[in-house]
């Protein structure tokens, strides 16, 4: 039996104006290398390319379904994939990492996933977050770590009006505890 | 409708100090007209018969970190060196406005401070033990005693940091500080001390390993000795001479609300939430917090640090919540690597240096005046300075009241 | 509050970051040959100028790179920020 | 009695609004302040003054005002607010103050927020240049925030019933404002003061949302928000402040700045009395007086200091009745609650002539509102035409436009609105979009400048400068003969410009008397610094929603639910919530302690182990990185092996301990302590870039990817094996400190042989997904032997049986390896390492060092409180006593059936053995010192 951060929050989240609800159990792994050639090969076996601009992320689908691969810094990412494939994908990203200077580390369980959607997103993260999330300053594809009220994030702007936070799991109660204060004032 | 209590402060006298040109040359020249120069000062006159002093100041006296804190004042420090130097100091407090004539407003309230975590409790402990063979006023009280000292403490154990108790000492308290940095300067001008402000020093001269002069935005003053007492601008001064000091000047905030009946009987603190508060005469709430992190000689630090003080100060004080903050600043603390001070001689002769007393220094006002009077005037330390060299961090002996879980301010 | 630019993620705010004292310090290659005046030296004596200032930072709250920046003390206005391992911009007068 | 106007002003007439002022019952309609409706009901005493206890009134209609200080009592008490401040709602109570307020003992029950926003250009200020300002920079796509203090644009225009463009100035407003908020990617704040300007375009602003609101405010809306904007590009708009001039009982209620009692006028259709004299060193006030005289207000007199009267506006006057005395003063008033009589005479010397009024309005001309430009470095300068400090340079990302620079006249003021929105957008990138026609006024009042008077001689005692801190002119020159000469030392000798209003009107009379005293150009004085706030802010609106829960993050384990389910009480490590023990019914803590001690040491037990901070390092250089890192070797660290490591700082003291964990080649598991983990991590991720870039190793946190159950006790094999079916756990298979791959309770786990507490003892960690399920299966298959869940005080105690430190409670950051015994961690073979070379340091090679040993009272039920101190001698010398260390562990002990307690004590070592003494209160309690291992010293326990 596996128990997620967020498992008693469900209800709560889904009722707020952002419609929160998290998405636990996904394979992440922290990967770290500078090596272009390694990066390109780990990105063919994901089939998805690895982000090269800074604070952005990329999506594609390969053999271990949609991935999603986040910019966390000059040779750092996260890979995300549907769950149970953190064995297998971070074979795969070793082997294509080869003899490259790098690491692949499972860190699934280490953050937990939430997904905001709606109108209200931008306003309600604007009460926590210093980081312009204008449309025109964080476009889709947009991944930012940053402080939201007092505590890290991982930022994804996934669409026009979508959000997916990645939290530490430690934290994540506290999270949706803000999430469900700052969402007070937008309860219709 | 009548005046408030409180409300009223004791006037200050006609006649100050007079403002005069600087002379050629002086016996010691004492750089900085904080409280700590214009101290030491007084003390060079008083206690060694040295008046042929001047006291330099870049801008306004006492308009530095005097100007800018929090006036607590307190001895309560874990190691026996610092509780020598700050308990001499406290003494000295206790007598100071008859000695200085003048309404220092030394209200002894006491201060608690605070413990948050069990680590804290044994921590606090340890320093109240240590105080008390030292023969200083300490004790431990629980949350009930918090709240007796101090009703408004929130001591409920439902709150994100509870209260588990405190160190308090009773003789500790606030002065006004610009009735004490007054107070000295009258008394050191009537004793022949040469007040003069506007005066920048920009260099420092030396012959055969000893200092001769000091130059200055008003032109050079000779000096037979000089006396550092710039805070935050320490290092700048010391590199005049090619001394390296192992300070970092940091831009530290206080903030002060309107005035507000008595609410705040004593002096609170608590390191765990970055928080000091106190109601001054007056009735304003004055606060201070950490220091901002990065060096700075701007006097201002960031809005941030404000703000989490304000939440912190919140969770102690509910009662705060529809004060007002009135006024912000900040002042330059000058920061040693073991939170002490560094008060003693220098491989230059004839000068001396005192510094590094990062967020404490306005208690130890009196203590380091009259400790580094003694220094400057015997050119050998005072015994309660003598452990506060800068050979210290090449020996290792430090004083480390900032590992030691000890308090800092 | 400072706006500080990351090399990397660009401007963000001061509390992102933590701060990193003087840069430009490098470890000492043998510290067994250092005599105790240099060893302290090393480990507890930092410049503190009142003006440019190459110091050091690192963006903990985001890509958790340190950097390097020349900040003028006195106002606290960055002048130039560097990726570490870069050598310092000509800033310093 | 009533003075409000049958028409005219934003008020709702045809609503009535019921409100309390000094236990007296009054109405007023919406769109009054509390200032206007005690005006409108002929009340100007508000409060008394802080020294003096003399009445005060209402000297001016915005935040500026020195005087009107109320309580409110509803909905919620507040102290400290300026009636001239406060939006009237129905049942509002509020009571005069005398400069002290009052804070409510019953906890608030308002929300508050803050809120991010970032723009292109931000416009402070929406009076006529803040306006077109605005809209210059909104017609060109650009992001642009307007902020105002007023609960509608306008500024000066509210106060005033001019025609813009041959229209209602109102509707010229209303027009920008329409354009500004259908214009995408402008945001308009009401109500919002931005008090704070920053570095790098941050700018602090307050919005007051729902005070007006009174009881009808929504208790789901925060109350306050705190605006945090960053802008490329500012406008300060920020407008001018007029000021008094200073005389002879200038204190008295009914006296009133003459543009306040217009603005009274105009925009609450209010009058400040029934007759009133005017006071004037410009021409300003005669457009009030002729406003006032047309709305029937008797205006028998303008006083105006300059020799010369204006001619065009003299003629207005006339055509009025009003008489105007040019080169003349105000010398002195009468009246108690109340102005009654104005003294006039001739500017110099002359004879006073009395006049009956009840209302005496004064104009000394015009401060421009400097603040927020001065917060942002800009450098003023003293313009001796206006008699005030002004921008004194351009900066670059900041303009300032209207009257904030001194310039009054209107057309002007809105060209330089324009001019420095267009600026603003260019500098931010844009460029101009249609240009706004600029407003023309048909206002009277056109001559600009005016004559500089600070005060009028006369009875220097009553001559206040300072309303609210009744500071007089005779304290200024008391404090310049006193030997002061800058500004800052008057100002704390006075106190002026120290109240609520930091000196809005105050401040520069206060600078030009000292000039005038001391006989020096105030070009040549430097101000007083201004400094945030521009006006008050509450601290509840600064602390805003991170409060309660939200103050600081609570951290809890994938377990914690449990733990609490379970009756566990907590202790606050770092963020963390950890278990502190588990009482059971009438259990305190030493009870539940010794029964969980007892049952881990007879039987089983397990805790929550998974705070500990966990690293992942990775790379061919692994090895060698953590050589430098831990004093001891870890490069020749076997795989499928662990070692207990020491770190200590560059200074050589300890700063943390965990496991390392050799999981590969190339690859090594960390743990350090909860509280350290953010700072090793950090730690070394520094070492790694800023110094050893050239090391092939990267580090990365796996703190809560995995839950970390530690299981103790003798009885923890067969636990394991019932639950680990495919683990061999035998002693020989599974030795002690090594791990090994397997499943536990059916889910992938890896488990340590490791002990903290001396027994048998097994780490099991999984993923923190699968931690809550399997410590219930661990409880399940320990049940057959009474397992028993410990907390944090267990954990302690059991370590502290065998002689372990605690990183943070044996070691303060003076203690090194060595003095925690710990010679044995310290590599002698590694060339370097950090902290290695401090400790040949004078200071460390000291043999009286403090240094780590047990401490058995000799009475074995003598439990010594944690952080006694530790003395030679049975007897105490007089202070100061030699300390010779303190205790840093003690506890009642299950397995040594008495007490003990760990120490740092000087020459610790060589003590072992040795009687020593504790002051315990009024007692000296005997000890012996012996080797900090006191539990098995053997070791015959930890392999069950």
């Amino acid at each position: 039996m596996t128990v997620s951060p967020l498992f008693a929050w469900t209800d709560r989240l889904a009722a707020l104006p952002v419609n929160a609800s998290e998405r636990p159990f996904l394979s992440q792994l922290t990967v770290r290398a500078s090596d272009p050639a390694a990066i390109a090969a780990m990105g063919a076996v994901l089939g998805v390319g690895f982000p090269a601009v800074p604070c952005t992320f990329t999506a594609g689908s390969g053999e271990f379904g949609d991935v999603e691969v986040l910019w966390l810094g000059p040779d750092e990412f996260l890979v995300v994939a549907a769950p149970d494939l953190q064995i297998p994908i971070e074979e795969a990203l070793r082997g294509a990492l080869g003899s490259a200077r790098g690491s692949v580390v499972d860190t699934s369980a280490q953050r937990t996933t939430v997904v905001l959607e709606g109108p209200h997103v931008r306003d309600v993260l604007a009460h926590g977050c210093s980081v312009d999330l204008h449309p025109s300053a964080a476009p889709a594809g947009t991944c930012v770590q940053t402080l939201l009220a007092r505590t890290g994030v991982i930022l994804l702007v996934t669409g026009a009006d979508s959000v997916t936070l990645l939290v530490r799991s430690s934290v994540a109660e506290y999270l949706a505890a803000w999430l469900s204060d700052a969402c007070v004032e937008y309860q219709t | 409708m009548s005046s408030p209590p409180g409300a009223h402060l004791p006037e200050h006298p006609d006649f100050l100090w007079e403002n005069p040109e600087p002379k050629a040359s002086y016996d010691v020249v004492v750089v900085g007209g904080g409280g700590h120069g214009l101290a030491t000062a007084y003390y060079l006159a008083k206690v060694h018969g040295i008046t042929n002093v001047a006291v330099l100041e870049k801008g306004w006296l006492a308009g530095g970190n005097m100007a800018r804190n929090t006036t607590i004042i307190r001895s309560n420090y874990l190691w026996d060196e610092s509780s020598g130097i700050y308990e001499h100091s406290l003494k000295l407090w206790e007598g100071l406005e008859e000695d200085l004539g003048y309404p220092i407003l030394f209200d002894q309230r006491g201060v608690l401070n605070l413990a948050h975590s069990l680590q804290d409790v044994r921590d606090s402990v340890r320093r109240v033990n240590a105080n008390r063979l030292n023969g200083i006023d300490a004790e431990w009280v629980d949350p009930a005693g918090v709240k007796e000292i101090c009703p408004i403490v929130n001591i409920s154990q439902d709150v994100r940091y509870p209260v588990l108790g405190a160190t308090y000492q009773p003789r500790a308290g606030i002065a006004k500080h610009d009735y004490v940095a007054w107070g000295y300067a009258r008394a050191a001008h009537a004793m022949g001390v040469d007040l003069i402000q506007n005066c920048e020093v920009t260099g420092l001269e030396t012959s055969g390993g000893r200092i001769t002069a000091v130059e200055t935005s008003r032109g050079r003053i000779a000096a037979g000795k000089v006396a550092l007492c710039a805070a935050g601008h320490s290092s700048v001064l010391a590199k005049m001479v090619g001394l390296r000091l192992p300070l970092a000047s940091h831009p530290l905030q206080a903030l002060v609300s309107e005035l507000l009946e008595p609410v705040h009987p004593t002096v609170v603190m608590s390191n765990a939430v970055h928080v000091y508060v106190s109601q001054a005469h007056k009735g304003e709430l004055v606060m201070g917090a950490g220091i901002d992190s990065y060096n700075g000689y701007g006097q201002r630090g960031s809005f941030h640090i404000i703000e989490q003080q304000m939440s912190a100060a919140l969770e102690l004080f509910p009662i705060f919540a529809r004060a007002h903050l009135l006024r912000t600043w900040a002042g330059i603390v000058d920061v040693s690597p073991d939170a002490s001070p560094i008060v003693g001689l220098t491989p230059v002769g004839g000068l001396y240096l005192n510094c590094g007393w990062g967020t404490g220094g306005f208690k130890a006002t009196p203590g380091v005046g009259h400790c580094f009077a003694h220094t400057i005037a015997n050119d050998k330390p005072h015994p309660f300075n003598e452990p506060f060299t800068l050979e210290r961090f090449t020996t290792g002996a430090l004083v480390d009241e900032h590992g030691a879980a000890a308090v800092a301010h | 509050m400072q706006l500080i630019p990351c090399p990397w993620c660009g401007p963000r705010e001061e509390a992102e970051f933590h701060y990193g004292g003087q840069a430009h310090v490098a470890y000492p290659e043998d510290p067994s040959a250092l005599s105790d005046e240099e060893w302290a030296q090393y480990v507890f004596f930092r410049e503190n100028p009142s003006g440019p200032f190459a110091e050091r930072w690192s963006h903990s709250a985001g890509c958790r790179r340190w950097f390097n920046a020349v900040r003028d003390t006195r106002t606290h206005d960055l002048i130039a920020v560097y990726r570490a391992g870069e050598p310092m911009p000509e800033v310093i007068s | 009695m009533n003075f409000r106007k049958p028409t005219g002003g934003a008020i709702d007439r045809n609503t009535v609004l019921r409100f309390t002022f000094n236990g007296q019952l009054l109405t007023g309609h919406p769109g009054d302040t509390l200032a206007s409706a005690l005006l409108a009901n002929g009340v100007h005493e508000v409060g008394s003054s802080v020294k003096l206890g003399r009445p005060r009134g209402i000297v001016a209609a915005g935040s500026e005002d020195p005087t009107s200080l109320v309580q409110i009592e509803t909905p919620y008490s507040e102290p400290m607010l300026l009636a001239t401040t406060v939006e009237l709602f129905d049942g509002l109570e509020a009571r005069g103050l005398a400069g002290q307020g009052r804070l409510s003992p019953e906890p608030d029950p308002a929300r508050y927020d803050a809120k991010h926003e970032h723009c292109d250009v931000l416009v402070v200020g929406a009076g006529p240049a803040g306006l077109v300002a605005a809209l210059t920079a909104a017609r060109s796509g650009a992001r642009v925030v307007l902020v105002d203090e007023q609960n509608q644009a306008g500024g000066a225009l509210l106060g005033v019933d001019e025609y813009l463009d041959d229209r209602p100035s109102a509707e010229w407003v209303a027009d920008i404002v329409a354009e500004l908020k259908t214009t995408p990617g402008v945001l308009v704040l009401e109500r919002t003061t931005a008090f704070g300007m920053y570095q790098d375009g941050f700018v602090l602003a307050l919005q007051k949302r729902t005070d007006h609101l009174g009881f009808a405010a929504p208790a789901s809306v925060a109350r306050q928000r705190v605006w945090r904007i960053r802008t490329k590009q500012t406008v300060l708009a920020t407008g001018a402040h007029e000021r008094p001039v200073v005389f002879a009982n200038n204190d008295r209620p009914g006296i009133m700045l003459a543009s306040s009692a217009r603005t009274f006028l105009h925009r609450y259709g209010v009058l400040p009395g029934s007759r009133a004299v005017v006071f004037t060193t410009n021409d300003s006030a005669y457009c009030a007086a002729i406003d006032l005289a047309e709305s029937g207000v008797d205006i028998p007199l303008i006083v105006d200091a300059r020799p010369e009267a204006p001619a065009r506006l003299a003629t207005e006057c006339a055509a009025r009745g009003i008489e105007v005395r040019a080169g003349h003063v105000v010398t002195g008033t009468e009246g108690s609650s109340r102005v009654t009589d104005v003294h006039v005479a001739p500017l110099g010397d002359g004879h006073p002539d009395t006049v009956v009024c009840d209302t005496l309005l004064v104009s000394g001309g015009w401060n421009p509102v400097v603040s927020l430009f001065s917060q942002a470095r800009g450098k003023l300068r003293y313009d001796s035409s206006l008699g005030a400090f002004v921008p004194g340079e351009e900066l670059a990302s900041v303009r300032v436009a209207g009257s904030a620079t001194g310039e009054l006249d209107l057309n002007a003021c809105a060209r330089q609105g324009r001019d420095a929105g267009a600026a603003a957008v260019v500098a931010a990138g844009f460029t101009p979009g249609g240009q706004v026609p600029l407003p023309v006024s048909d206002s009277r009042c056109t001559q600009r400048t005016g004559l500089v008077l600070w005060r009028v001689p006369g009875d220097e005692d009553a001559s206040f400068v300072d309303l609210q801190r009744d500071a007089t002119v005779t304290d200024v020159l008391r404090a310049t003969g006193a030997g002061l000469r800058s500004l800052e030392h008057i100002k704390r000798y006075t106190t002026i410009g120290t109240a609520h209003d930091q000196g809005k009107t105050s401040g520069m009379i206060a600078a030009g008397i000292v000039a005038e005293a001391l006989g020096v150009e105030l070009a040549d004085q430097r101000p007083t610094t201004f400094r945030p706030p521009y006006t008050s802010v509450s601290f509840a609106a600064l602390a805003g929603r991170d409060r309660g829960e939200l103050h600081d993050p609570v951290r809890v384990t994938a377990i914690h639910r449990w733990h609490v389910a379970h009756g566990a009480l907590f202790e606050n490590v770092a963020q963390w919530k950890r278990p502190w023990y588990y009482p059971r019914d009438g259990e305190d803590l030493h009870a539940a302690v010794l029964r969980e001690c007892r049952a881990t040491r007879e039987s089983v037990g397990m805790m929550d182990g998974s705070t500990l901070g966990k690293i992942d390092v990775q790379g061919r250089d692994a090895g060698k990185f953590l050589d430098m890192l831990y004093t001891n070797m870890m490069s020749t660290l076997k795989v499928g092996r662990i070692r207990y490591g020491v770190m200590c700082g560059v200074d050589g003291m300890v700063i943390d301990d965990g496991t390392v964990i050799r999981v590969g080649e190339e690859r090594f598991l960390v743990t350090t302590t909860t509280g350290n983990a953010a700072k090793i991590l950090d730690w070394m991720e520094e070492w790694l870039q800023t110094e050893w870039p050239h090391l092939d190793v990267h580090c990365t946190s796996v703190t809560e990817h995995w839950a970390t159950i530690p299981l103790v006790g003798p009885k923890s094999r067969d636990v394991l094996a019932a639950v680990a079916p495919s683990l061999d756990v035998s002693n020989e298979a599974f030795e002690f400190m090594t791990w090994h791959d397997t499943r536990v309770a059916g889910v992938p786990a890896r488990v340590c042989r490791i002990s903290f507490s001396g027994e048998l003892a097994y780490e099991i960690n999984v993923t923190a997904w699968h931690g809550l399920a399997v410590w219930e299966a661990l409880m399940e298959a320990g049940s057959p032997y009474g397992i028993t869940p410990y907390g944090t005080e267990t954990m302690h105690v059991l370590r502290a049986e065998k002689g372990y430190p605690i990183i943070g409670q044996e070691t303060d950051a003076t203690v090194t390896p060595q003095d925690l015994g710990m010679s044995w961690a310290v590599s002698k073979k590694k060339p370097d390492f950090i902290g290695k070379r401090s400790f040949s340091r004078a200071e460390n090679l000291r043999t009286d060092r403090k240094q780590l040993v047990g401490l058995l009272p000799v009475d074995p039920n003598v439990l010594l409180p944690e952080g006694s101190q530790i003395v030679e001698t049975d007897r105490l010398p007089e202070p100061p006593v030699r300390m010779l260390g303190h205790v840093t562990s003690s506890y009642p002990s299950a397995a040594l059936g008495r007490t003990f307690a760990l120490a740092l004590v000087r020459s610790g070592h060589e003590r072992v053995g040795e009687t020593l003494y504790v002051p315990v209160e009024d007692a000296l309690v005997p000890v012996t010192v012996t080797e900090s291992v006191l539990y098995d010293k053997e070791g015959a326990r930890r392999d069950g």
